[in-house]
């Protein structure tokens, strides 16, 4: 791996996670590794791990946190934040780099689909007749088919 | 009963600073009783093990008992055990202290420690008589009410029987009491992280993990450590540091400053007597300091691994092993070892009972719990000792401790001329 | 006891045997359950792209419920965690409610703060109530020894679950299930992450998650797994195959819900509770049961 | 017996002066302490500053400090005397009475009497350059010079464009202390809070193990300073052309950072001031592995030195914090009131007894005391207050002139006899007797600990007590081989623990010595033995003395005891 050089790093994101909700106490890490150490993502998969993401981010570094990949390994299976000793909102700072990789235009295709399918139709598997024909069949009730609430709830999209 | 008496000093706690602070007011003329809740003096200092290998590594054990048989010889001293304090009222200048008292059962005055009764109870296995940590503790053995035959049906008094001296009295009543005192010096102690509070651990849940506390114990009183489960020696075993304290999540935000000293001491001798052994100390940063400390922590680095970051979850692992998570810088993935014993260096919290004196006394208890006394309180006559105060070693107990009573002796004029 | 049904988007899809299994069991144990058509998602899904939208739609969806003057009793454990999150920031942050009221005015709705979020099965410990279950239990399950995989967000992050049990070492779920007499299997990580949030993102992580977990229940001598998420179940029943073939290796695990478990307890037949929609079949586990019924 | 006597007189006048070596806030205070209840003072220091320098604790500054100037403008006080710029030249007397020749920068000298002395000098505080190989320069600094530049109205820490980058190096090359990190973490918080500096703290440890520390590194964190700690690496540091550059390895990213800092600060070693080892050979006392006063040994915790009458406390034995400085004055200023407060000395034991007529004048005692309890004036005098009845000097005095009371040659003779003649004979067993001396300070309490727990002595081995194994006579082991034991052991402290210093390294040199002479006399040199221990070992005295009974009883019977019986 290349060497870092401070140089390149941006102090103002640290400011900018700081300020927002997730972001507020991850200053407070002191490396315990209690996190990485009860990662589920870092047992299976080495390019994932909190303790890591932090620290590149208390480092400034913005482009190679919100750029990577491996943000969106994390589960928010909130083990992390159960444990941590200085009460650092680990899974919640992980849904926050999320949030702002998305709006620096970082986010996965994926991701940006679920999204679009749910300011589209309010539900992720959109239902058609079909599903209601086979939730009819074993006497569940009908749902609805379509949905104009979130049109107007969003319309922006 | 109500007993008056010029210049008398209530010291609250009979381990190592109530002790000290008790032999020093002693010696500047000043009469003092320590009241202990528990059957024996000498509290969790007691209890902690010699770490000597071939030479002395420092550990502060043979202080303690340096100081239990200097209460021994001294025969001003005034020692109650089993017993606490109740409630203090302020009386003019003076305190009046209501206590309640177990009954003693065995006789300080006319106990040899000759140990028959040990011997010949027949309840021993169940603890109906306990021996004291050390020799320098006496009486060196305790009746527990609550495992004695006798003290169950009335029927058997073996112990009292045998007992050439006849020390022994079954049939005391637990008693009540206040006393007039001019001064009190709380030295009630710390009690030792319960790491029950920290779900992942799951302490109760592994006959293989022990507590710093538990291992020191089971060196002093056994001299070499075994697993619960099958009585056979670890080969391979882990310390982890930082167990209740600086954990800001707990409202912990302190360091209990001996851990690090005791693991890597304990550490060492285990070493020592098992060359063998494969140690792992699992921790955030080493508190070496004090005298020579370094010296000890480069040697221990010599002859332990010390990995850095604390573990995340704890399994069953085969052969009662305990499987630990953690996260291994070389592979950048969290692994999974196991270890045939994890030793959990808990910290030092503060007493149970700060609450009680905060609220009784009128002092002030400090943002980590502990008991804090200002100037004021002093000149009032309430001054505090050892580790009520905050974490701290045995040696720095002791000089704590006598700090407290040269504070005492001071405000009862004793020391200034 | 009186809940407006949240199903959220994956069960009325995927998982109908969840939710049939749990209307089926609701009825007798005195669970009044409501529907309310309008429900949209609860806006999990893209909590990870923009939290303001994950807020509003739960903000929607609290404010139906309040129209209805009811509480909400969810089957999903994402739906839980991003209802009750939601529900708990608007509670306590009065600048974000103003915010996302602002935008509920736009549909009409204006949200108080007062709706409580259950899961199905904490209804089920907390106000059905293990004497009530007892009574309707009909068949004894002690034949079956059952790993109870918890998930992750049936109870964290714990401090918008007002302590109702123990992220760290929970017991509501084994209550439950020991009420029918089946065996409880104690495993190592009980309770990791299921790896489903993964999924999306990079396959092979997730199950690489997912089989260590199969690995230590089959370790473990389970019979079956019981859960109560639907996106839990997706990996541990929908994938069990995939990963059966991808890491060479077999579990045949059945995967239950835990209405399905607490139903056939209770004597429910088959397909009352939708166990044929299981995906790793459960005819062979159950054989017994169905046999002397 | 009738003409020995004891030496020293019942009651001894002693010295209510007290001398205390600062400089600093601890022996400014042990001064103001001990003057408010009646002493005289003397308070001197080898610098000419006597308030010292409160940041070795870790303060900017200490309300005892402030305390100094006015302590010194009561220079006129009797009771107090401050002399800065005041070295001790020479030293003697004894606990009570001592008499100090000291000397000021003029060269002018005195000699000053007190009873008793404390030690608080503090450390010194170096600057870490040379460690790193660099020269302090615009860029590179010390940590005592940004604080006094962050306190100074100057401000050099604020620019126009981009913030300053600062890294602070703690550690690495020197052991950092809760003191300095103290120090450097609140500079770093005022640099990153009001300079709005981009600060990087590159250290080994946190060193928390200190009241509030925890919460300060807390604070500091939160503030906006990025913590790195290293393990196993050490950072780099190139300066070239005034631009200094700094790299390491992160441990937590696996990657090499490079920052190239503004200001690069490195903390200052705590390191024990330089007259230290001529001040402790002047003294008597020693030092420990790292120059501070008060040698490593576990019988002088918390505040002893191995010399009565003279306490090292707080700062002279290493970093400490002001509290605990304070607890220790305190502690120190009770022990001083023990031993003076009455103005004269009215315990004098008698536990030296000393027989002039066989007394060679030799100087052998005088020599070996490890207390500096004799002095000599034609004949050597015993001092009770210093001494600690080792009995070193009883064991080497050729005359035999110097008895222990309770520990007499003659009654130490006869429990040898009583242990083999007498037993054997009432017990006509095998004859197998093992004898083994043991030091009261650690052998004894082992043996002790080890009974306790239900160890049942092995009947052929008897202990004797001795007050050290330094007490151990050449002619004890001989006595005992000579009257039959099969085997002889000499139980002391382990190295460096022995109370008396050298009393452990004595006994094993004269057992080594006697080795030889068994060979010469043909027994086998196994049949003795030196094992060393600490108090608390009960197991292992169980475990040496079964070894040892196991190695006697294989080699049989001492040839001499055959003839003995005879």
């Amino acid at each position: 791996m290349s060497d870092l050089n401070l140089k390149s790093a941006d102090a103002t994101f640290i400011h900018e996670l700081t300020e927002q909700p997730g972001g507020e106490k991850v200053r407070a890490c002191f490396t315990c590794k209690t996190c990485s150490a009860s990662c589920p993502i870092t047992a299976v998969n080495e390019t994932f791990n909190p303790l890591r993401i932090i620290r590149l981010a208390l480092y400034g570094f913005r482009d190679q946190v919100l750029g990577s990949d491996f943000i969106w390994l994390c589960s928010s299976c909130y083990s992390c934040q159960e444990r941590c000793p200085q009460g650092v909102c680990i899974a919640d700072f992980m849904t926050l780099l999320k949030n702002m990789a998305v709006k620096a235009g970082y986010a996965p295709t994926g991701i940006r689909a679920q999204k679009n399918l749910v300011t589209k139709d309010g539900r992720i598997y959109p239902l058609d007749d079909f599903d209601n024909k086979k939730r009819k069949k074993i006497g569940l009730p009908q749902l609805p088919t379509t949905c104009e609430v979130v049109k107007r709830l969003f319309p922006e999209e | 009963m109500v007993d008056k008496k010029t210049d008398f000093i209530l010291i609250v706690g009979g381990g190592i600073a109530g002790l000290t602070t008790s032999r020093e007011l002693n010696s500047t003329g000043i009469t003092a009783l320590v009241i202990e809740k528990s059957p024996f003096i000498g509290g969790h200092a007691v209890n902690i093990t010699c770490k000597a290998t071939d030479r002395c590594i420092k550990c502060n054990d043979c202080l303690v008992e340096g100081i239990l048989r200097d209460i021994s010889v001294n025969e001003g001293l005034c020692i109650r055990t089993r017993t606490t304090l109740t409630d203090v009222e302020k009386i003019g200048n003076r305190f009046c202290a209501s206590f309640s008292s177990d009954p003693q059962l065995i006789d300080p005055g006319k106990c040899t420690n000759c140990g028959l009764c040990y011997e010949k109870c027949p309840g021993v296995e169940r603890g109906a008589i306990i021996r004291a940590p050390s020799p320098n503790i006496h009486p060196s053995y305790a009746i527990d009410p609550f495992k004695c035959d006798h003290c169950r049906d009335k029927k058997n008094r073996i112990c009292q029987a045998v007992c050439p001296e006849h020390a022994i009295e079954l049939d005391g009543e637990k008693e009540s009491w206040s006393k007039e005192v001019d001064g009190i010096v709380l030295a009630t102690g710390y009690e030792p992280f319960d790491p029950e509070e920290i779900a992942r651990y799951k302490y109760s849940g592994f006959s293989n993990m022990i507590t710093g506390m538990d291992l020191e114990k089971t060196l002093r009183s056994e001299g070499s450590i075994v697993r619960t489960s099958d009585g056979v020696q670890p080969e391979k075993m882990a310390f982890v540091q930082c167990v209740g304290s600086r954990d800001s999540r707990l409202g912990h935000e302190f360091c209990s400053r001996v851990c690090c000293g005791y693991a890597l001491r304990m550490g060492l001798r285990l070493v020592y007597d098992n060359p063998e052994i494969d140690i792992t100390v699992f921790y955030m940063d080493i508190q070496n300091f004090g005298k020579d400390f370094d010296r000890y922590f480069q040697e221990a680095r010599d002859h332990m691994r010390f990995l850095r970051g604390l573990p995340g979850d704890f399994y069953q692992g085969d052969n009662d092993s305990i499987s630990v998570n953690y996260y291994n810088e070389d592979s950048g993935r969290t692994i999974s070892e196991d270890f045939d014993m994890v030793v959990l260096s808990v910290g030092l919290m503060p007493g149970s009972s700060n609450n009680f004196f905060a609220e009784t006394l009128g002092l002030n208890v400090n943002e980590d719990g502990f008991l804090e006394i200002k100037e004021k309180m002093r000149d009032k006559g309430i001054v505090v000792a050892g580790t009520t105060e905050g974490p701290m070693d045995v040696s720095e107990s002791i000089s704590h401790a006598k700090r407290a009573a040269f504070d005492m002796s001071k405000f009862l004029g004793m020391v200034s001329k | 006891m009186k809940y407006a049904l949240f199903l959220g988007c994956t069960i009325p899809a995927r998982g109908r045997n969840y939710e049939l299994s749990a209307r089926k069991i609701a009825q007798p144990l005195g669970i009044d359950i409501v529907d309310i058509e309008d429900f949209i998602c609860c806006g999990f899904p893209v909590k990870t792209s923009d939290m303001d939208a994950a807020m509003l739609l739960g903000g929607y969806n609290l404010a139906l419920a309040q129209q209805q003057g009811l509480d909400m009793c969810t089957l999903c454990s994402s739906c839980t965690s991003a209802l009750t999150e939601t529900a708990h920031h608007l509670s306590e942050d009065r600048t974000t409610r103003n915010l996302i009221n602002k935008r509920l005015n736009k549909v009409g709705l204006q949200y108080e703060g007062h709706v409580k979020v259950r899961h199905f099965a904490r209804v089920l410990f907390e106000e059905v109530g293990e004497a009530e279950i007892k009574k309707h239990i009909k068949r004894d399950l002690s034949d079956l020894k059952i790993a109870i995989h918890y998930g992750c967000h049936y109870l964290k992050p714990s401090e918008i679950y007002d302590g109702f049990d123990n992220a760290e070492n929970p017991n509501t779920l084994d209550t439950l299930i020991a009420l029918t007499g089946a065996e409880v299997v104690d495993y190592p990580g009980k309770n990791r992450c299921c790896g489903g949030p993964v999924l999306p993102v990079h396959e092979k992580t997730a199950m690489a998650v997912t089989k260590q977990k199969l690995d230590d229940i089959k370790t473990a001598g389970a019979d079956a797994i019981c859960l109560i998420c639907p996106f839990c179940s997706v990996m541990y029943d929908g994938n069990q195959k995939s990963i059966e073939s991808e890491f060479e290796t077999e579990y045949n695990l059945p995967v239950l819900y835990l209405p399905q478990l607490l139903g056939l307890a209770m004597g429910y037949d088959r397909k009352e509770l939708g166990l044929n929609m299981n995906v790793v079949k459960t005819k062979k586990l159950l054989a017994g049961y169905f046999e002397k019924t | 017996m009738d003409k020995i006597k004891n030496s020293t007189p019942k009651d001894i006048p002693v010295s209510r002066r007290v001398l205390i070596l600062g400089p600093g806030a601890v022996s400014v205070f042990a001064a103001r302490e001990l003057t408010k209840m009646g002493y005289e003072v003397i308070l001197i220091s080898p610098s000419k500053n006597m308030a010292g320098n409160p940041r070795v604790y870790g303060a900017e500054k200490s309300e005892t400090t402030a305390v100094a100037p006015a302590l010194i403008e009561e220079n006129g006080d009797d009771r107090l005397r401050i002399l800065p710029s005041t070295e001790i030249l020479e030293f003697g007397g004894y606990p009570g009475n001592f008499k100090i020749k000291i000397q000021d920068k003029e060269n002018r000298d005195e000699i000053v009497e007190a009873g008793a002395i404390i030690l608080a000098n503090e450390p010194f505080l170096k600057t870490g350059f040379d460690n790193w190989g660099i020269k302090e320069s615009e860029t590179v600094r010390s940590l005592l010079w940004l604080e006094s530049a962050l306190s100074s109205s100057e401000d050099c820490f604020i620019s126009q464009d981009l913030p300053l980058k600062t890294v602070f190096i703690c550690g690495f090359k020197h052991h950092s202390t809760p003191f300095s990190q103290q120090r450097a973490i609140k500079a770093a918080v005022k640099l990153a809070k009001e300079k709005k500096n981009e600060v990087l703290f590159i250290t080994e440890h946190f060193k928390v193990a200190h009241l509030g520390m925890e919460r300060l590194t807390r604070i500091a964190r939160e503030a906006g300073v990025l913590f790195v700690k290293l393990s196993e690496t050490i950072p780099e540091i190139k300066n070239k052309d005034n631009k200094t550059t700094v790299i390491y390895h992160d441990e937590t990213l696996d990657q090499k950072i490079k920052v190239e800092p503004d200001y690069l600060v490195l903390e200052e070693a705590y390191e024990a001031p330089d007259g230290n080892t001529l001040l402790a050979k002047r003294l008597g006392v020693n030092l420990d592995t790292n120059g501070f006063l008060q040698g490593d040994n576990i019988h002088n915790q918390p505040i002893y030195t191995n010399r009565n009458g003279i306490w090292a406390i707080g700062p002279a034995k290493g970093p400490v914090s002001l509290e605990e400085g304070f607890e220790e004055t305190k502690a120190a200023v009770l022990d001083i009131h023990g031993l003076v407060g009455q103005g004269d000395w009215v315990e004098a034991k008698g536990r030296v007894i000393f027989d002039e007529r066989r007394c060679g004048e030799c100087l052998t005692c005088y020599r070996l005391c490890p207390h500096s309890a004799i002095s000599f004036e034609a004949r050597p005098i015993f001092h009770e207050s210093a001494c600690r009845a080792c009995g070193i000097c009883a064991a080497g005095c050729p005359g035999d002139a110097i008895q222990i009371a309770h520990f007499i040659d003659d009654e130490i003779d006869t429990q040898i006899e009583d242990a083999i003649i007498t037993e054997c004979e009432q017990k006509k067993e095998s004859g197998f007797r093992v004898i083994v001396f043991c030091c009261e300070n650690s052998a004894v309490e082992a043996a002790r600990i080890a009974a306790f727990k239900g160890f049942k002595l092995p009947r052929e081995i008897k202990l004797i007590t001795v007050p050290c194994a330094g007490r151990v006579d050449l002619s004890y082991l001989l006595k005992a081989f000579e009257s039959g034991a099969d085997g002889v052991a000499v139980f002391g402290c382990h190295h460096e623990s022995c109370k008396s210093v050298m009393g452990n390294t004595l006994a094993k040199k004269r057992v080594e010595l006697i080795k030889g002479a068994l060979e010469e006399a043909g027994l086998e040199k196994e049949r003795l033995f030196f094992g060393s221990m600490a108090p608390g070992m009960g197991f292992e005295f169980e475990k040496i003395v079964t070894e040892m009974e196991n190695t006697i009883r294989a080699l049989g019977q001492s040839p001499l005891q055959k003839t003995a019986d005879r």
